[in-house]
């Protein structure tokens, strides 16, 4: 038997908790020192958190930032909110946790390609395909920072690092084709060095309801310095990325002259100017499928443009949604009378 | 639906029944229901266990089911059985040997018969004795034919066919006419032990309503089942155990498990915050997320999570967020949850794991019980990692120590650890209902706090008395803060790697775990003060124990017997207690874990009396060792 | 740096280990009573296993089932070859370290789909990435059988189980959808009654090189009777489920008169003798790309026909496969004199 | 590259060293080097520890790393040390309190100060102390300035200002140049302890010969800072410690994790069976994967895994393939993989797990160290789960116990767990290469089982004196069968519930793992056989408690020491042994794990010195200790 209580239309909105004070970005900073290696893209992906947080104006305190473990992980200790590092991999679940028993909480969950791709691997699809209403940053470096280099589960085949002394012998993970076999309701791409960018896709992220995935391509300039380099160097980004925009055509390259249609086999790059132009994809990132958000999130260098931007954003009723909703039904329909409970279905006196 | 069961009445030897026979009477009584998992014992003992609670004896049930697989039908590994005892006394088992065997297949009866007490009444499905079941059993010859079974009383009964005819001309399908047989079983027992009938035919009025022909074969059945029991022409097979003298008042059935999803509930509304219950489905703890996710009314956040790791991930979570995080497993599941537990012991939030241990190592025996995890839910964390730890004695105590846990957990800030068994979740007993609005309030301090002045905050401050770290869940304006699972300076709870901090917080997590012994009561003995002899328990052990104790002291042995319900800390007299005794006997379903803990604490010379078969302890063979060492 | 190493073409081979003499099915049966409920699906698929290892004629002592915990995990004791019935979710773990260690072996994982998805889904995930040689059959019942019937990760979302009694509150995942983002060489699906169907796709699955998936849907008669009927049912099969063969057109229907072609927004049906029948796909699942495998992966009924077969089988080394390459190019390379590694780089003599 | 390094000869108090001033010669001597995480003081302190093997002292170094993830420059979490003892005596720990200490910044002088001993000499880099990093280090005011320092002697150097200076013409970047200051610190001790640059040198051309520039920057430093030493007017800096008598033979640098992975190489050559090791990376264990990914040409497969439960997974299908199967983690990760280990203790396979501890609970200190995980191993798995836990007593010994590890775990068939820790992971000691064709070849059982008949097969069938198992791994013709987590039936292996079979295989497990001690060395004691005072250690603790219990007898208490790298089962003489004395004394850095067991085994009133502050134990206050129980 399937049930569908379709959760009171009340219960399914996005609610933000704004602060009643104007917060500028000085305010969500802690007074902990930052403890990251000089260069690293972390620092930025902290200031851009901090100015969207102020953008939004979120009360402080109703922010909780759970992590796990690594060097992105120490992300909460530098927020001037409520935060959790926790343990390698399970910030999902703390998050979950958290978030269903305190919806008027806003929880965002901060994680590594290891933390989040490699041990927490099977929270991160459970979080996703239940659409608990958090916010998942995983800050993609290819590498494991804080244990100092290993490879990890996005770095490329071959690939020689500390663990990998003569290559890697397994092929990586894309975590946004992850994400959308999750299903994933938000799925987006952002990266360090675009500040812009970046504060937007959080942005969008934060007002999502529901469960919302976000790549940040970050560099480790440590350990796997330029990963990303080839196509978000300045100098290249118009040729090599993709930036989305609902509603837009799939445009890309310094004057905008290429785009993307689809094929039998997937998706190609046709000019814009010629004359294949009529067939360039609108980007709909609401569509239910996740069939074209798929074949956008495959694209890679150097074949392809690197998408960046919000590949899929749906409406579904979060697993809250459905929780609360049941709650609420129930109490309507059942007596909730402990006394009751506590003699069960039968009793017998004793004289 | 409640009844009123007649009081004890005296006692006689004989009396005589309305079915005109003599009936015998005894002061308790102890039948097994043995079949094939398809025969339904489950089912029908748990109809004996009702109407035997309405009619006012003690009782205390044992199922024992196969392993979690099916089993092909008539195997030896299918079989299913079901064991009440019931009395006129306050009665603490199931009872070891079984008085009255019923076994509908061969399969039950070799698996069942070593059981049963020598000159016992075998009821036999006569039917069910076909070549290809006795094969299944490995039965070399019928054991009804070859006298194998000449030491018993016997009663073979066509169950099968009689049930079939029975319910010939309701137009059932053979087998649904054949699964009546349970039925047909059920009340040729119930006239053997003079039991009323009304209790079952109100619960097969409510279960089968909606199915009116399957409800009057069952009713057919039962009826005929009594009937048949008439004919009976074994002498003294019709016997009547007298009503026992319970306290006054209103009673329930009630398991392990049951009190479990009571008790959570019920700390729910004294501390007044939701339950969250993060759990993932494992044997024998499944029960509890099932049963609570059908009180959704009560605001019961259940949580089937992927896997144990994100269960108590979950259950930390809602902790964290102030709620009432629970989670609650078996002893594999303890095992995964062991690194998550660890981050609730550094960031000291209050957290309340369940513990329904299963036979171990490993998948070991799903079905069956042990006490095996005490040492686990102590030690098996990395770093120095003290928590409380609590076991519950009896089904229905099962409640009262949920309170008690949860109680510490706040007021510690701490996770704390119940153990129940296999044996507490699926045993039965007559339970006083408790009176919801007797019980105290459990507080939650920091509901308190985040009145406080913000300036006056320091998360891993602490209240003096109990070193209680000042907790304030997220929300709070003004108290944002990080926790973690890195060592915590002291009072701040900043990030710290220095020795002496190191040293302190160590010190500081024994010690707040320690003082909960100030908040708890003492151990009580029962029996002599002092003297040549104490027998100590832990856990589900409880009943047999004190059975045990009993039956030595009525063959003339002084001897003291004390129970532990608090495993870590130590009731703060228990150092005292044991050194009180010559000797200090640690009965366990286990190889020796809390005696472990008692000679490395008091360096006292404790003995074990072990049994690690996947069973409760039989209270007849430790009667006998607590004779022997008390005669040595 | 990025070293590719590609394994020498003798390592890269599907060696199946055969037996001497003739073998039937019973030879791969073993002597333990089957433990199942009557009428559950596990049997057939038992059978199919027997049939399709006596087809290939694998040598028994060479064969390993692997499984975890599940009505489904009870699968090794009933084969006459060697096994272990593990813990609950990890049997790909077991499978891998086996494999890498003993390339001789034929190593095949059974496992449920809460066993799989649920808390062995980060292992599944990982397995298939790494392409380790080991062949990993899912008997999809859309429920946890072996624990008593509490819903599981393919459980539609709203059905009422044990555990959710008035629906549960959780989106399924789509298995084969998971298995392609998990970049998965080999993915198929096939269910219990279609005897033929299964033998054929185990067959299939053992000869490829490298990790296979494989879906078996499978019913559970005692907690979720007739899961796929709709579908599955002999009635119904021919007009419901696409049989998919490799280099054929995607056809389906009674008569074969319905196909499947790509729309610019995924797959659709068109009428194979109506003006697009032109446009009806034949199906390679040779395709590198996982794209129009993800849009099989996403047909589902009732809008789409459910797709059966090999969906994906592309041609890649096993980590096996580099592993041992890098070995061998390391013996030959280096010295691997055990007295001088103890050496160390340096040392000194006392005299 | 193997140098020959000139014996002890003589002993003066006085004589004259090359540069011309007087030289002072003492027994020992401590260095401790302290600078930013980006000073580089680990490089300078390994090349220092190079000098004196070659030189011909006995030593041991301390690195101590800060956290895992970079601090800011100059501030006090970013401080990074290293510390080395040496003596013309064999010495068993770096050291209690330096005689020297470097300190490369204000930071590393806030943080060290406290530990040199009064009097002792400092080095420091006035270059460094700035105003901006006085503030990092929360100085009020410069304490080079305000007689803070008076207590010491004192060499103030511009050492970044002089590096850069030598290295002036060379055209480096800044950063580079100044990157060469280590260089120049090293030079300045060398003169002061009158080592050799030569193996130095040797270093840096074989490290940076590929970029000259830098080699030569780094050459230059290295004699500016030497030749600064020449200049220093403070008496009595100039000093020389005399090689010391170690046992002839060819010897090495060796860390724990290094010996670990020797071991592991060398018991895959010893068993004739190519090694697995399955490892998720985690802090102190993450080194051995690393090092052993590089070792392929030995036939090694690395496996790094998704996580540590799929490490030990993978490293179980390796045993069971019949390989060595390895697996290597920190506690954490031992709380993970403890489901799974439980399972190779049902199954009874040849399993090998490295726990190099750290400090906890949960993520608590990753980079210190702790003796907490030995309840852990011993008991965080759910059921009656037994199984062999050795543990390491130096970093040389890692190599032989793993050795002993392997042949335990394939004569036994068992699950072996082999106990490091951060201290012995990191610290480095000279070590006599061991002779690989000396070594005894390790039997693999299963090698003769093979060629049994097959009808004489019984997976579960064990030796009768080792009480090991019939494992046959896959691949054997008519030895087909399955294995598993339930429990099996005694000799067949099939799985079975029966209370009997339970009782008999959880006492079979048990006995097994007893049986091991009949197949160990005996405890020896050091010192006298009985008596007034034993002290009883384990582990990495061995150097410092050795030390300690020296020291006291010097002061005049004959006190005998045992040293256990046998945890489980024990040795079979231990019971006697601990009964043998009045007092036994349990030092450990953890508060009381080994303690709890002899106290519960042997019911001895065993007391404890307990330090829980992530940095080994202190020889100088355990030695207080040692002499204050000896007097009491
Ligand atoms: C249970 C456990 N296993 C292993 C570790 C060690 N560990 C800490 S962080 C990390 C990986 C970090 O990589 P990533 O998630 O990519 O984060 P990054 O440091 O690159 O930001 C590992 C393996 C741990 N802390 N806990
Ligand atoms: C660590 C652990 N957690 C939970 C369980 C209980 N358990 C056994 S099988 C199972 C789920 C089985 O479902 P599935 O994998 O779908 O197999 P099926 O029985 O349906 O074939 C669960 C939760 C267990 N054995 N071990
Ligand atoms: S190691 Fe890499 S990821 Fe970590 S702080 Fe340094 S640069 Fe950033
Ligand atoms: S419970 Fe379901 S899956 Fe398990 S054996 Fe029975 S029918 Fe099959
Ligand atoms: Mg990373
Ligand atoms: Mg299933």
């Amino acid at each position: 038997m399937v049930l569908h209580t379709p959760p009171s239309p009340e219960l399914v909105e996005n609610i933000i908790p704004i602060a009643d004070e104007d917060l500028s970005r000085k305010d969500y900073a802690s007074d902990v020192d930052t403890r990251w290696c000089p260069g690293c893209g972390d620092y930025s992906i902290l200031a851009q958190m901090q100015r969207s947080l102020s953008n939004i104006n979120v009360a402080p305190e109703k922010m909780v930032f759970v992590s796990g473990i690594g060097c992105s992980s120490r992300f909460p200790y530098y927020m001037n909110t409520y935060g959790m590092h926790s343990i390698h991999g399970r910030a999902p679940t703390i998050a979950s946790g958290l978030k269903l028993s305190r919806p008027d909480l806003q929880v965002f969950v901060i994680t590594g390609d290891g933390d989040a791709l490699s041990i927490g691997g099977n929270h991160l699809l459970h979080v996703l395909r239940r659409n608990v209403d958090v916010k998942i940053f995983l800050f993609n470096n290819r590498i494991y920072g804080l244990t100092k280099g290993q490879y990890s589960p996005t770095s490329e085949l071959g690939k020689v690092t500390k663990s990998s002394p003569v290559g890697t012998t397994e092929r990586p993970l894309n975590p946004l084709s992850v994400a959308l076999a999750s299903e994933a309701t938000f799925v987006a791409r952002s990266y360090d060095t675009d500040p812009q960018h970046l504060q937007t896709t959080i942005e969008q992220a934060a007002r999502h309801h529901g469960a919302a995935f976000v790549e940040i391509l970050q560099n480790c300039n440590i350990f796997n310095d330029r990963a990303f380099a080839d196509y978000t160097d300045r100098e290249v980004r118009d040729e090599r990325l993709l930036y989305l925009e609902h509603g837009q055509q799939m445009l890309f390259g310094e004057n905008q002259d290429k785009g993307l249609a689809v094929s039998a086999t997937g998706l190609r790059v046709v000019d814009a100017h010629g004359p294949d132009a009529g067939l360039i994809l609108h980007h709909d990132a609401t569509r239910p499928s996740p069939d074209v958000h798929q074949l956008l999130a495959r694209c890679n260098y150097p074949e392809m443009p690197v998408p960046m931007g919000v590949i899929r954003q749906v409406t579904a009723p979060t697993y809250g949604d459905y929780l609360d909703g049941q709650i609420e039904v129930q109490k309507f329909k059942n007596r909730h009378d402990i006394a009751q409970l506590l003699k069960g279905r039968s009793t017998w006196q004793v004289e | 639906m409640t009844t009123t069961s007649p009081q004890a009445n005296g006692s006689g030897n004989t009396a005589t029944a309305s079915g005109g026979a003599a009936i015998q009477e005894r002061d308790r009584v102890t039948v097994r229901f043995a079949g094939d998992s398809g025969d339904g014992m489950q089912l029908a003992g748990n109809r004996f266990a009702d109407a035997t609670a309405v009619f006012g004896n003690d009782f205390s049930t044992l199922p024992d089911f196969p392993a979690e697989i099916r089993a092909p039908a008539g195997s030896l590994a299918g079989v299913s059985s079901f064991q009440i005892s019931f009395s006129k006394h306050q009665i603490f088992t199931p009872g070891d040997e079984p008085d009255t065997l019923v076994a509908m297949n061969p399969a039950a009866l070799k698996s069942h018969l070593a059981a049963l007490t020598k000159g016992g009444l075998l009821v036999v499905n006569e039917d069910a004795f076909t070549s290809g079941n006795l094969k299944k059993a490995n039965y070399p010859s019928n054991p009804l034919a070859d006298g194998s079974l000449d030491d018993f009383r016997i009663i073979k009964a066509p169950i099968t066919t009689a049930a079939i005819a029975a319910v010939e001309d309701l137009g059932l399908t053979t087998q649904n006419a054949e699964r009546t047989k349970n039925f047909f079983a059920l009340g040729l027992v119930y006239w053997l032990y003079d039991r009323d009938l009304e209790p079952t035919l109100d619960w097969i009025e409510q279960r089968f309503g909606r199915l009116p022909n399957i409800a009057e074969a069952n009713r057919r059945a039962l009826f005929a089942g009594h009937a048949y029991g008439e004919t009976t022409e074994i002498a003294d097979a019709h016997v009547r155990v007298p009503p026992a003298v319970l306290t006054p008042g209103e009673y329930r059935t009630i398991t392990g498990n049951q009190a479990l999803v009571l008790g959570l509930i019920t700390a729910s509304h004294l501390t007044d915050l939701e339950l969250f219950y993060g759990s993932y489905p494992i044997t024998p703890a499944s029960d509890v997320l099932v049963e609570l996710a059908a009180l959704r009314e009560f605001g019961v956040r259940t949580f089937q999570a992927e896997d144990e790791i994100s269960a108590i991930g979950t259950a930390i979570g809602a902790a964290y967020g102030g709620g009432l995080g629970v989670t609650g497993t078996s002893g594999p599941g303890i095992a995964l949850k062991s690194e998550a537990l660890n981050l609730a012991v550094m960031t000291e939030l209050p957290l309340l794991v369940l513990d329904v241990q299963r036979s171990g190592p490993s998948t070991g025996m799903p079905t069956k019980t042990e006490q095996t995890d005490l040492l686990q839910v102590m030690f098996g964390r990395n770093g120095e990692s003290p928590l409380c730890v609590l076991a519950a004695k009896s089904p229905g105590d099962c409640f009262y120590m949920v309170l008690e846990a949860v109680r510490i957990a706040f007021q510690f800030v701490t996770p704390v650890v119940l153990l129940s068994d296999t044996y507490l979740a699926n045993t039965a007993e007559p339970w006083p209902v408790p009176d919801i609005n007797q019980l105290d309030k459990i507080d939650v301090p920091y509901r308190k706090l985040e009145h406080i002045d913000p300036e006056d905050f320091q998360p891993y401050a602490r209240d003096p008395e109990t070193l209680a770290r000042m907790f304030v869940p997220p929300g709070t304006k003004g108290f944002e803060h990080r926790i973690g699972g890195l060592e915590k300076s002291d009072i701040s709870g900043d990030v710290a790697y220095s020795p002496e901090n190191h040293q302190r917080m160590t010190d500081l997590r024994g010690e707040k775990i320690r003082r909960i012994a100030n908040f708890m009561p003492e151990l009580e003995v029962d029996g002599p003060d002092s003297g040549d002899m104490l027998v100590l328990s832990w856990g589900s052990t409880y009943g047999a124990v004190f059975t045990a104790v009993n039956d030595a002291r009525e063959a003339g042995h002084e001897i003291a017997h004390a129970h532990l319900q608090y495993l870590n800390p130590f009731p703060r007299n228990l150092g005292d207690i044991v050194s009180r005794y010559n000797k200090v006997l640690i009965p366990e379903a286990n190889t020796g874990q809390l005696r472990m803990l008692i000679r490395a604490n008091f360096l006292v010379d404790a003995q074990g009396y072990n049994e690690v078969t996947g069973q409760p302890l039989s209270a007849r063979l430790l009667t006998e060792a607590i004779i022997k060492m008390a005669s040595e």
